[in-house]
């Protein structure tokens, strides 16, 4: 449960320390519990479900893999980036063109770019015959993204909202050109029609069931991973550059070195999302990737707690389970809920339902959570 | 009331709905919040009132109509989502919905998939054609084309293409190239606008340097209200300038205000004003039920024949199976407010096109009409060669 | 007045020129340190202490003029790494980290290699950690080790902040008014520390507190407008007419 | 390219550029004093908008006299409730603010959507609006200058002398002036803050309001008019550097400029990606914007 590791709040005070580190393990096997249940509940799923939910489920795990990324860059490292569906978009638009070129028959172009009047394959598109290189390409284009995006502007030190609103122009931007740039990307409607993957038929009836394993794996295997590095003094270094940024400068770190690689890690889980999300779908286009999916995705990390995985992941899951039920059954009363959602957090849950679930754990019944620190560019500037 | 009908009334008010053997579902599925609900809100109105009617009448083999609405929320992934539920939870018989490409784009997979049938009502750029799903909006050589025939033959000879930029424009606008520079006239220019676009400035700068003499455009939605309101500020109007649209119909006259729009045109295969008895039986009934001023359009005309097409074609196969009534409704022919109409074995159309003039009330008057129908062509042989529906 | 230093200073700023927005907040200032130097630095405010501060540090650039190091001329350098060269400063509002608690906070500060990837490494070393316990000794916090920074009170953040400056064993240490906010108590307890600090690491000290300057009993340089004014021991420059003129729109200040 | 086509380019930055100034000087109010991002800005131009819409079909075709005024009084209170129900209380948490701002702005959208419907209501610009001023003759024969647009930019231009005067030459000025340079030392002197701060709010939602009754007369108003301009407003802040009037209005000039030529040159689609590359480009020349306030409280940032 505890991702913060080394920067737990729940430490024993010394001179208690042999009966506080009994009360401590005993909170853990207490802790270990939910997280357990959560687990093998979503092992058995396909036992249970039937094929919509169980697809549902499997897409918004795949989404899951996304937030953890914002975790890291919002909750951590204290970076609101409202572009990440800009990496999101690469790591889907990378698998989708090499699923477009494996459903195409053998020297001809894909349809759409005959339709746009294009007759030789460009040469961005070459390489992607290959699935290995696309599959690489998942995190290697947004990753590379993301460094030169980090790099441009942490270098020169831009901060807090200006991060915001650069990054949401950039989605913005990349959302308009994939639009415009019809011959090579398909344009608004997006690529689509795919029918295998290596070799498997995404259109057969196991695939489904298959593609749900698969998505629970990665989810996993990213979520240990990113709770690993977060671990290690890295992620205390994410702390103390968001906590002071300047402290942190003058003991010697690079702070623009440590954020770059906090948003390579957000953008290079972005990206995964965004191919597993593609394969679930079964399409990718610039509607999917855009201003509105980017800010969604920061409400409900928000919603279930930015600073934590299990929140950010959790927050996702339930979030879009939500919106599938009650956009269907009320669709106008949605963006009411959506909206009040955003205002209602951020005022009264800043730490979202995993920082309220904390402090009722570590015992404080009633303790409020303490307030996150201010941004530093505003304890400054004001 | 004969005994028979007597006890059939007695046996549906004690069961329902709920008895499963006594309804057939279908899904509407289009957008009912986002920037497109106001196209496609009346596009599933129309839906809903020829499943009234045709349950009002008796239903459909014996079976009621039972339409399970799902909203696209205009957000294409959304609709392929919602389409996954209707066929695999809902499992409906045939699903009507989809206006943009992108929607339909998103659609196609799960459609084909799950071996479903989608019935869509919208003009589109064509290069399609699936199995899965019924187009009944024009195809290009169903709007396009005869638009720029009609154009060239009015002696417009310098042509500017104008449009938002998505498929729909950028496709016919290719298309429509082909075929100018086959013809031997002039392309003035070429022009797209993100979608929602509001800045016209640029552009009309850009048509005062080409002098065209005939703008063909394909802008959608809000675009076209400040393209016109610019449009007339830079001191054009139809009798300097006229315009040709792919995307305005009665409603969307509406909004921009008749008085911008007077004179210029538009190429459908439908207008309100057409005077055959089903389109004014569709017209009376729609009004009434959802309000006296309310326009009708080409899709919405399109999508309530499409839920009588469907019907026609059960009844042809004797089974609400997708399969058994895709393969019935090839040839399926009815008197529909847009005229005669048949179904083609490429799924598509054969129908009637007519340019308006927009006057006053924003209603469009014909001023040309196709000689006769016109058969679908899903892909354009000038710009596409060699390619065909399977 | 040090006069016995020989050898080359530690630190030598030479003849910089600072401006915001066309005021300049130094003027052709010159000033050495030599190592194991305590220095301290007075003036009224707006004198430029801060900003000379600043300057060392990497944080404000000079207009004209350098800042050379040990040799080097830094004062073209980023800031970290300046700060890895062996400066070290202490902010005047307590810079702790308040999200980690108060061992993490000096493991960080501890750590040799501060690049992205050495930081993956959860290894620490055993003579870092050493050094670690070692700081918590002298500055008082080892009981409080694992409390988060942020719940530490005023004067223990001061300290702390104090322990993490330290922790490198930078060659210089910049103080910007340490003792800001401490109690008397806490303030004697602190000149004391630097006291022991200085001969290690050569210190600049910027303080208002005559109090705790003269119990620093080092030499000091009194900065007016941007330039140095006056330099010599508390006692000879307190009876400096000059001085005290200076000082006069901030009697109260002076007397404390 | 010929002249006419230069001409009429350099008339369409200026005009894009007045849009975009009114857009985005409210912002850069609020954004110089409180440091807090209002993604809901553009939502008060809609506002704007739809009361123009709503003062046109009430007076009928002379609406315009009363559509301002409607249309900055009604966006200011708008304003002066959100600053006072949620702004307030995020106080110090600008990126908090950005969200919970983001959230009233989908509210707003949803609840006009309901009212007036997501197609674009009309406003017809007053017959004495409608025409251009022709050139004849001459090597710009054929230039037309809409008095539509020259309307908006000169709206435009009333408004930036207003907020200049307002902000140096009177009481009010001095106090936000004061505010900006250091919130402490204005407080302790007897400046009340939070007040200000509301008034300041109030008077950028105001000029949004304004703003979206200029655009109401060249384009449509519907729900999403305000998430269409609200990017590139931003775009001017981050440009002109924080919270610098001037520095917006240059922005402004410039990114107006930049957007017709990079639409001139190349096509409209393409303008809106090279604009924010050269955007991005210039700030990492000068992170700060062109104007960049340089105290030494804002070096601390």
């Amino acid at each position: 449960m505890e991702t913060q590791g080394s920067v737990s709040h729940t430490v024993p005070r010394p001179g208690r320390s042999v009966r506080a580190q009994s009360v401590k393990a005993a909170h853990l096997g207490k802790a270990a519990l939910w997280p357990t249940l959560v687990v093998l509940a979503l092992l058995l799923a396909p036992f249970v479900l039937a094929s919509y939910p169980l697809a549902l489920l499997g897409r918004v795990l795949a989404l899951a893999i996304a937030a953890l990324g914002a975790s890291v860059v919002w909750g951590r490292a204290g970076i609101l980036s409202l572009g990440q569906g800009l990496f999101f978009g690469l790591g889907g638009y990378a698998l989708a063109m090499h699923l477009k070129l494996a459903a195409t028959p053998k020297g001809e172009l894909p349809d759409f770019m005959v339709y746009s009047g294009i007759n030789k394959l460009p040469w961005f598109w070459q390489p992607f015959h290959s699935a290995p290189f696309a599959l690489l390409m998942v995190v290697v284009l947004p990753g590379l993204a993301a460094y030169l995006i980090g790099w441009l502007m942490f270098r020169r030190r831009i901060t807090g909202v200006f991060v915001s609103i650069i990054t949401q122009a950039l989605v913005l931007a990349f959302v308009t050109w994939l639009g415009g740039a019809q011959g090579l990307t398909s344009g608004s409607n997006g690529i689509t029609d795919f029918q295998t993957f290596m070799g498997l038929n995404l259109r057969g009836p196991d695939f489904s069931r298959e593609l749900y394993w698969a998505t629970l794996l990665i989810l996993g295997v990213s979520f240990a991973g990113t709770a690993w590095v977060l671990n290690t003094p890295f992620g205390s270094l994410l702390t103390a550059i968001r906590d002071n940024e300047n402290r942190s400068r003058f003991l010697g770190y690079n702070p623009a070195a440590f954020k770059v690689a906090a948003f390579v890690l957000g953008g290079v889980l972005s990206g995964l999302s965004g191919a597993l999300y593609t394969l679930h779908l079964g399409t990718i286009s610039p509607a999917m990737i855009g201003v509105a999916f980017s800010i969604e995705l920061v409400v409900w990390v928000a919603l279930g707690g930015r600073a934590s995985l299990w929140g950010a992941a959790g927050g996702m899951v339930l979030g879009q389970l939500a919106k599938d039920r009650i956009s269907s059954a009320a669709p106008e009363a949605w963006l009411y809920i959506m909206g009040a959602l955003f205002v209602l957090v951020v005022m009264y849950l800043p730490e979202g339902v995993a920082g309220l679930l904390k402090s009722r754990l570590s015992g404080g019944a009633g303790r409020r959570p303490a307030p996150l620190p201010m941004h530093p560019e505003v304890k400054d500037a004001v | 009331m004969t005994y028979r009908n007597l006890t059939a009334s007695l046996t549906l008010l004690l069961l329902g709905n709920a008895l499963a053997q006594g309804t057939v579902k279908v899904g509407v599925l289009h957008s009912l919040t986002g920037t497109m609900a106001i196209s496609e809100i009346t596009v599933a109105n129309a839906a809903q009132l020829a499943v009234d009617e045709i349950n009002a009448a008796g239903g459909v083999m014996g079976k009621k109509i039972q339409v399970i609405k799902e909203d696209g929320a205009s957000d294409w992934p959304t609709f392929a989502t919602k389409a996954e539920k209707l066929l695999t939870q809902d499992k409906v018989a045939a699903v009507f919905g989809g206006w943009t490409s992108a929607s339909r784009k998103a659609m196609l997979p799960v459609f084909e998939k799950n071996k479903g049938l989608l019935f869509y009502p919208v003009q589109f750029e064509g290069n399609e054609c699936s199995p899965n799903i019924i187009y009944t909006g024009a195809q290009p050589n169903q709007q396009a084309l005869p638009a720029l025939e009609w154009a060239l033959s009015k002696g417009y000879k310098n042509i500017f293409l104008l449009g938002s930029d998505y498929v729909y424009p950028r496709t016919a606008n290719l298309i429509l190239k082909k075929h100018i520079a086959a013809k031997g006239t002039n392309l003035a220019g070429e022009e797209y606008v993100a979608l929602g676009g509001t800045e016209f400035s640029s552009v009309i700068n850009k048509i005062k340097a080409a002098k065209p003499d005939v703008i063909i455009n394909t802008l959608n939605g809000d675009s076209n209200v400040s393209f016109f309101k610019q449009y007339q500020a830079a001191g054009y109007s139809a009798a300097t300038l006229p315009v040709i649209s792919f995307s305005i119909a009665e409603q969307e006259a509406q909004s921009i205000g008749p008085a911008l729009l007077t004179g210029q045109y538009a190429t459908w295969n439908y207008f309100q004003s057409l005077p055959n008895a089903a389109n004014k039986k569709f017209v009376a009934a729609y009004q009434k039920k959802y309000g006296a001023k309310a326009a009708i359009t080409d899709p919405m005309a399109h999508a309530y024949m499409d839920v009588y097409l469907w019907k026609a074609a059960v009844e042809k196969a004797k089974s609400f199976d997708p399969v058994a009534v895709r393969k019935a409704i090839v040839g399926v022919s009815t008197d529909s407010p847009l005229g005669k109409i048949t179904v083609d074995k490429n799924g598509s159309l054969t129908q009637t096109v007519y340019t308006g003039q927009s006057g006053a009330g924003g209603q469009f008057k014909v001023v040309a009409q196709s000689g006769g129908v016109i058969a679908p062509q899903p892909y354009d042989a000038l710009a596409f060669p060699g390619k065909t529906c399977p | 007045m040090p006069s016995e230093q020989t050898g080359a200073p530690l630190l030598d700023v030479r003849d910089i020129t600072v401006s915001f927005d066309g005021f300049k907040a130094i003027q052709n200032l010159s000033l050495q340190v030599w190592p194991g130097d305590l220095r301290v630095l007075i003036g009224p405010n707006g004198a430029g202490k801060s900003t000379l501060l600043d300057t060392i540090i990497g944080k404000v650039r000079p207009a004209s003029g350098e800042v050379q190091f040990g040799g080097e001329i830094i004062s073209r350098l980023p800031e970290y790494l300046i700060a890895r060269r062996g400066i070290c400063r202490k902010f005047q509002a307590p810079g702790v980290l308040e999200s980690l608690n108060v061992r993490d906070n000096l493991r960080l500060a501890v750590r040799s290699d501060k690049d992205v990837f050495a930081s993956l490494s959860p290894k620490i070393r055993p003579q870092e950690e050493a050094r670690v316990n070692e700081l918590l000794t002298l500055t008082g916090l080892t009981e409080r080790q694992d409390v988060q920074a942020g719940q530490l009170a005023h004067g223990e953040k001061q300290w702390l902040e104090i322990g993490m400056v330290v922790a490198p064993r930078p060659r210089l240490l910049l103080l910007d008014e340490p003792t800001a906010g401490m109690t008397a108590q806490e303030t004697a307890q602190t000149a004391e520390l630097i006291r022991a600090l200085a001969g290690q690491h050569a210190v600049l000290v910027i303080d208002h507190d005559m109090h705790f300057v003269e119990l620093l009993a080092a030499p000091v340089t009194v900065l007016h407008q941007g330039q140095v004014f006056r330099e010599g021991s508390l006692a000879t420059l307190r009876d400096d007419p000059d001085v005290m003129e200076i000082y006069l729109g901030r009697p109260k200040e002076a007397a404390d | 390219m010929d002249a006419v086509f230069l001409f009429g380019q350099l008339f369409t930055g200026l005009s894009v550029a007045s849009i975009l100034l009114l857009a985005a000087l409210g912002l850069a109010l609020s954004f110089g004093l409180m440091r807090v991002i209002n993604m809901a800005h553009g939502e008060f131009l809609m506002f704007g908008g739809y009361l123009t819409y709503l003062a046109s079909q009430w007076v009928g075709p002379q609406f315009l006299w009363l559509a301002f005024p409607l249309a900055f009084v009604g966006s200011a209170l708008l304003g002066a409730v959100l600053e006072f129900t949620v702004i307030r209380r995020l106080y110090g948490r600008p990126l908090d603010t950005l969200l919970a701002t983001f959230g009233i702005s989908l509210i707003l959208q949803q609840a006009a959507r309901q009212i007036f419907g997501s197609t674009g209501v009309p406003v017809m610009a007053p017959a004495w609006l409608s025409g251009a001023i022709t050139v004849h003759g001459g090597a710009l024969d054929g230039l037309t200058f809409p008095y539509v647009r020259l309307f908006v930019m000169a709206l435009s231009a009333l408004v930036l002398i207003a907020v200049w005067w307002l902000l140096n030459r009177s009481r009010f000025g001095m106090h936000v002036r004061a505010v900006n340079q250091n919130r402490e030392v204005a407080s302790s002197l007897g400046v009340n803050t939070r007040q200000l701060d509301m008034l300041v709010f109030a008077l950028g939602s105001g000029i949004a309001g304004v703003a979206g009754a200029g655009l109401a007369l060249l384009a449509p108003v519907n729900p999403t008019v305000g998430s269409a301009y609200i990017v590139n407003a931003f775009l001017v802040v981050v440009v002109g550097g924080v919270g610098s009037v001037l520095g917006g209005a240059v922005a402004a000039l410039l990114l107006g400029c930049i957007t017709a030529l990079a639409e001139g040159l190349t096509s409209v689609s393409l303008a809106q990606a090279i604009l924010l590359v050269v955007v991005v480009a210039f700030l990492q020349w000068k992170p700060r914007g062109l104007f960049p306030t340089q105290s030494r409280a804002l070096e601390e940032a």
